[in-house]
């Protein structure tokens, strides 16, 4: 019933990396493949996701030279995926389809990425132009739309239709600040209080500095079979039970209500069908909080909570380690950092890892299904993934 | 860039017939609109859907029917944020809003200086420029 | 037996385009649905090509946008593929393997670029920095290889080790340009001589400015369905039999003689083997002929010509419309034009429409099998595709 | 950037032995050697392949065991081009070209205003510096 299964996971610590990327991306990837226990001869694929390579450091068609770095023989089938920061799930989306049609037996996926203004050498106010590059060049950047800002726009919204406020989307930030504190390979390993992420400056209203995730360096790397040939690898594999991937118009402003999450819904309800599982039965997920609005609105779209109530649960509590519906173990991408193109298969490790009940200090208790949720661009895609634990 | 869609075809004279016989809305035309101070969308007939900016067919039900449609100068606040961190040509400080015009919304700039909040009663005060792109300015009423 | 079915088809003129990439990717896309009779919300999934969207105008993201651009539905699976100049031909294997395994009955399947100066404001010494992104940036761009000059270091040693001329070069420019005057859409109408080609300025020893294909902007489409599907859409339907991809390692430095075409080898067998063809079956070829000495190696590699032939054949006319071996009908990315992104499709537009019969003035007789031939980076990837008409 | 391959680590003194036990060669060191008048690549155990650049396993056979060695300074040219159209910042009218450096093959840039032809016999000249990485520069014997 499982789509795929993962054997093997690898993954640097987030944070900043001068190194050239097939460097970075080789610490890993080969983690991924001993995990695995298998030899480079066995990867039949390798998809491979990085977004920023072409326009921060002049390098795209970036497979072929990454394959090349850590040994993949020419008779690899490698390629290259970009869909701005859902570009992992999206990579991930056809290796599955790839181990699932017995097209390949097994196959690497993971990506890595560079946006440190000392990994890139570009600064700030430049990076945000080119993090801005998932939006619609005439009629969302023209206007003066960032990445934080179209999230922004949502959580306004969110907030005036239900509620929310700025103390539950701090909340969400201390949450993950404390799950981050756990994860030794998260970027930030301090914890923050309401406070501080009150009194950080506006980078987007309602998102403060301390709302927002950073730019992060970093590489992830899944090595992925049939569901049929993982008992063979004589690892402990964890399933892919499903994954969806769905978009949204673009530009945002032909997006429906509620807040613009049209996609995550379609995509959780077409997963949730997938596996066989409803909202109820997950016990453990990682959620795109690019911003901590984006969490909220995740928590809601994906039927965790119900619609408004995703703030006041926050603040409860409820979404912490020890709490009902643990979100964002790992830290998340606000703690545990956001190399884009790494992010969607960095999530797979941190789950990985959970349904193997291997996460030491930040381990959820009886981990058995768990989702992903990955978003590109302006709230255009969703990848939304479910994996379970083998009884 | 030339502009084939010119002051005469977008004028507020301009009778919705003549509208209707455009070609397709192409961004030049509606660039061209936003110059004379006018916000073209387009509306489908199978599904009555409209939108704000040009496309080849409805983005909600894929059909091809689509007709230019004039959008209303004013319009209605649905959301906004107050941007400090921005590329550096876009300044800092400023607000952009999604903006209910009739029956479609549409992403614009508020003048500078300006705030505008959920609700606020909007007007539409000519193109705003950035990177050879026109985007609409709007202030509040 | 065949893997898919193409049974729509559209493509712009190549040339120069200032319009937004979504407009110019219409042109090829409506059409392309018009022709194969289908409704946008009969499309199940959108594959896009884009390479330098990044780099040249910060556009990233694109597949949501030009999806929501041709009013395909929020439903349709959409992503973006880069894969440097075999972009198209990557994004078509994602395509044909969806459609095989039955995970997507109807795909269409694109690419739009922007390459002028005029089309992206970008000046040519820069546009040459940028097209040069598909090389190792510490092993390849450092020294100053540029994409002229990777396919210029193959062609010398060809000419060291088999006595190919600058004139079977030239040659090859005539033919494709000679081809092209009969191809309305491709940018360049006019003939050239071989005095015309070796009287330009040298850009990369030995290529000249007349050995090189241009800068350009364009789009191409084709709709894809199950060969069983084919049927049932009322068009006359042409199979793809085969469609390999191979890569080569990188740097160059690292890749094997004859000069570093392996990975065409590799992809040239595979898909002979799937199509159950051998090269002499081939009645027509529209190969990636970015630099004149590509052609040359290509027509080797392919097996087409043994190795060496390639260039005097050329000059006996042998690869001409009325030649034994008509090679690049459509002008070749010389004479029509390389928009990477949409060069990939392009060629399978022009191989349906010669299979179809339909090519007019330069339509090859009695065209039953045809392959098309894509490269990618600094040699380093390769995807072969095998097509047939039915009986 | 911080060497931590250093001066004493790459002359032409250090033994063979002390090559093969550093860690990965990464670019840092291998730019490192470059700059100070050597070239390291990596032999295969398993295949006995030899490049001249930096991997983390064998680009032939896949075997991770690969082992920094240093390459002869003299080679012979394999392939050439000279490029009159390039990025801005590399100028124009210089070559480059694929020396073969014993049993591996590498990308160097040609000492400006020289020209070399396959078979020619070249020799590694020093560091050349582009964008803020180096390459190796030959000139011909
Ligand atoms: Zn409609
Ligand atoms: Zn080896």
């Amino acid at each position: 019933m499982a789509r795929a299964s993962v054997v093997g996971t690898g993954m640097t610590d987030f944070g900043v990396y001068t190194k050239p990327i097939a460097e970075l991306f080789a610490d890993a990837a080969l983690p991924a493949i001993d995990d695995a226990g298998i030899a480079n001869d066995e990867i039949d694929a390798f998809y491979f996701g990085n977004v920023l390579g072409g326009a921060t450091t002049n390098e795209t068609h970036l497979a072929p030279q990454v394959a090349s770095y850590i040994g993949l023989t020419p008779e690899t089938s490698v390629q290259r995926y970009e869909d701005a920061c859902a570009t992992g799930s999206l990579a991930l989306k056809h290796g599955v389809r790839a181990v699932e049609t017995g097209d390949h037996d097994v196959v690497l996926v993971g990506g890595a990425e560079q946006c440190t203004p000392k990994g890139t050498g570009i600064e700030t106010s430049e990076m945000t132009r080119i993090f801005g590059s998932g939006a619609h060049k005439q009629y969302e950047q023209a206007p003066g739309m960032t990445t934080a800002s179209v999230f922004a726009l949502h959580t306004q919204r969110h907030m005036h239709e239900y509620g929310t406020t700025e103390k539950h989307l701090a909340e969400v930030a201390v949450k993950n600040h404390y799950h981050g504190s756990m994860n030794s390979r998260a970027q930030f390993s301090e914890e923050k209080t309401v406070e501080e992420v009150l009194d950080s400056p506006i980078i987007a209203s309602p998102f403060r500095l301390l709302d927002c995730c950073p730019f992060s360096d970093g590489a992830s790397a899944v090595v992925i079979v049939s569901e049929d040939a993982a008992e063979s690898y004589g690892v402990d594999p964890i399933d892919i039970t499903g994954i969806s991937h769905q978009a949204n118009p673009v530009p945002v402003a032909d997006q429906p209500n509620p807040p613009s999450t049209d996609m995550v819904r379609r995509a959780a309800q077409n997963v949730y069908e997938q596996a066989d599982i409803g909202p109820n039965d997950v016990d453990v997920a990682e959620i795109h909080d690019c911003f901590t609005g984006a969490e909220i609105l995740a928590l809601e779209a994906l039927g965790l909570f119900e619609d408004g109530q995703a703030g006041p649960a926050t603040t409860e509590g409820r979404t912490r380690l020890d709490g009902e519906m643990p979100i964002n173990p790992s830290g998340g991408l606000k703690a545990k950092g956001h190399p884009i193109g790494a992010t969607g298969t960095a999530q797979i490790v941190e789950l990985t890892e959970q349904l193997k009940g291997e996460s030491g200090d930040r381990q959820v208790e009886d981990a058995k299904q768990a989702i992903a949720h990955n978003v590109g661009g302006m709230t255009a895609t969703a990848v939304v993934t479910a994996m379970e634990a083998r009884a | 860039m030339s502009k084939e869609f010119t002051r005469e075809d977008v004028n507020d004279e301009q009778s919705t017939e003549a509208l209707a016989e455009m070609d397709r809305l192409t961004h030049e035309k509606w660039e061209a609109a936003l110059e004379d101070g006018s916000l073209v969308g387009l509306e489908c007939e199978e599904c009555e859907y409209v939108t704000a900016t040009p496309n080849a067919a409805c983005v909600h039900c894929g059909d091809r029917s689509v007709s230019p449609v004039r959008l209303p100068k004013q319009g209605s606040v649905y959301s906004k944020t107050t941007i400090e961190v921005a590329p550096e040509a876009q300044g800092s400080g400023y607000q952009i809003a999604l903006v209910d015009v009739g029956d479609a919304r549409v992403l614009g700039r508020i003048t500078d200086g300006e705030r505008v909040d959920i609700d606020d009663e909007v007007e539409l005060s000519g193109p705003y420029e950035y990177d050879d792109d026109l985007a609409p300015l709007f202030e509040p009423i």
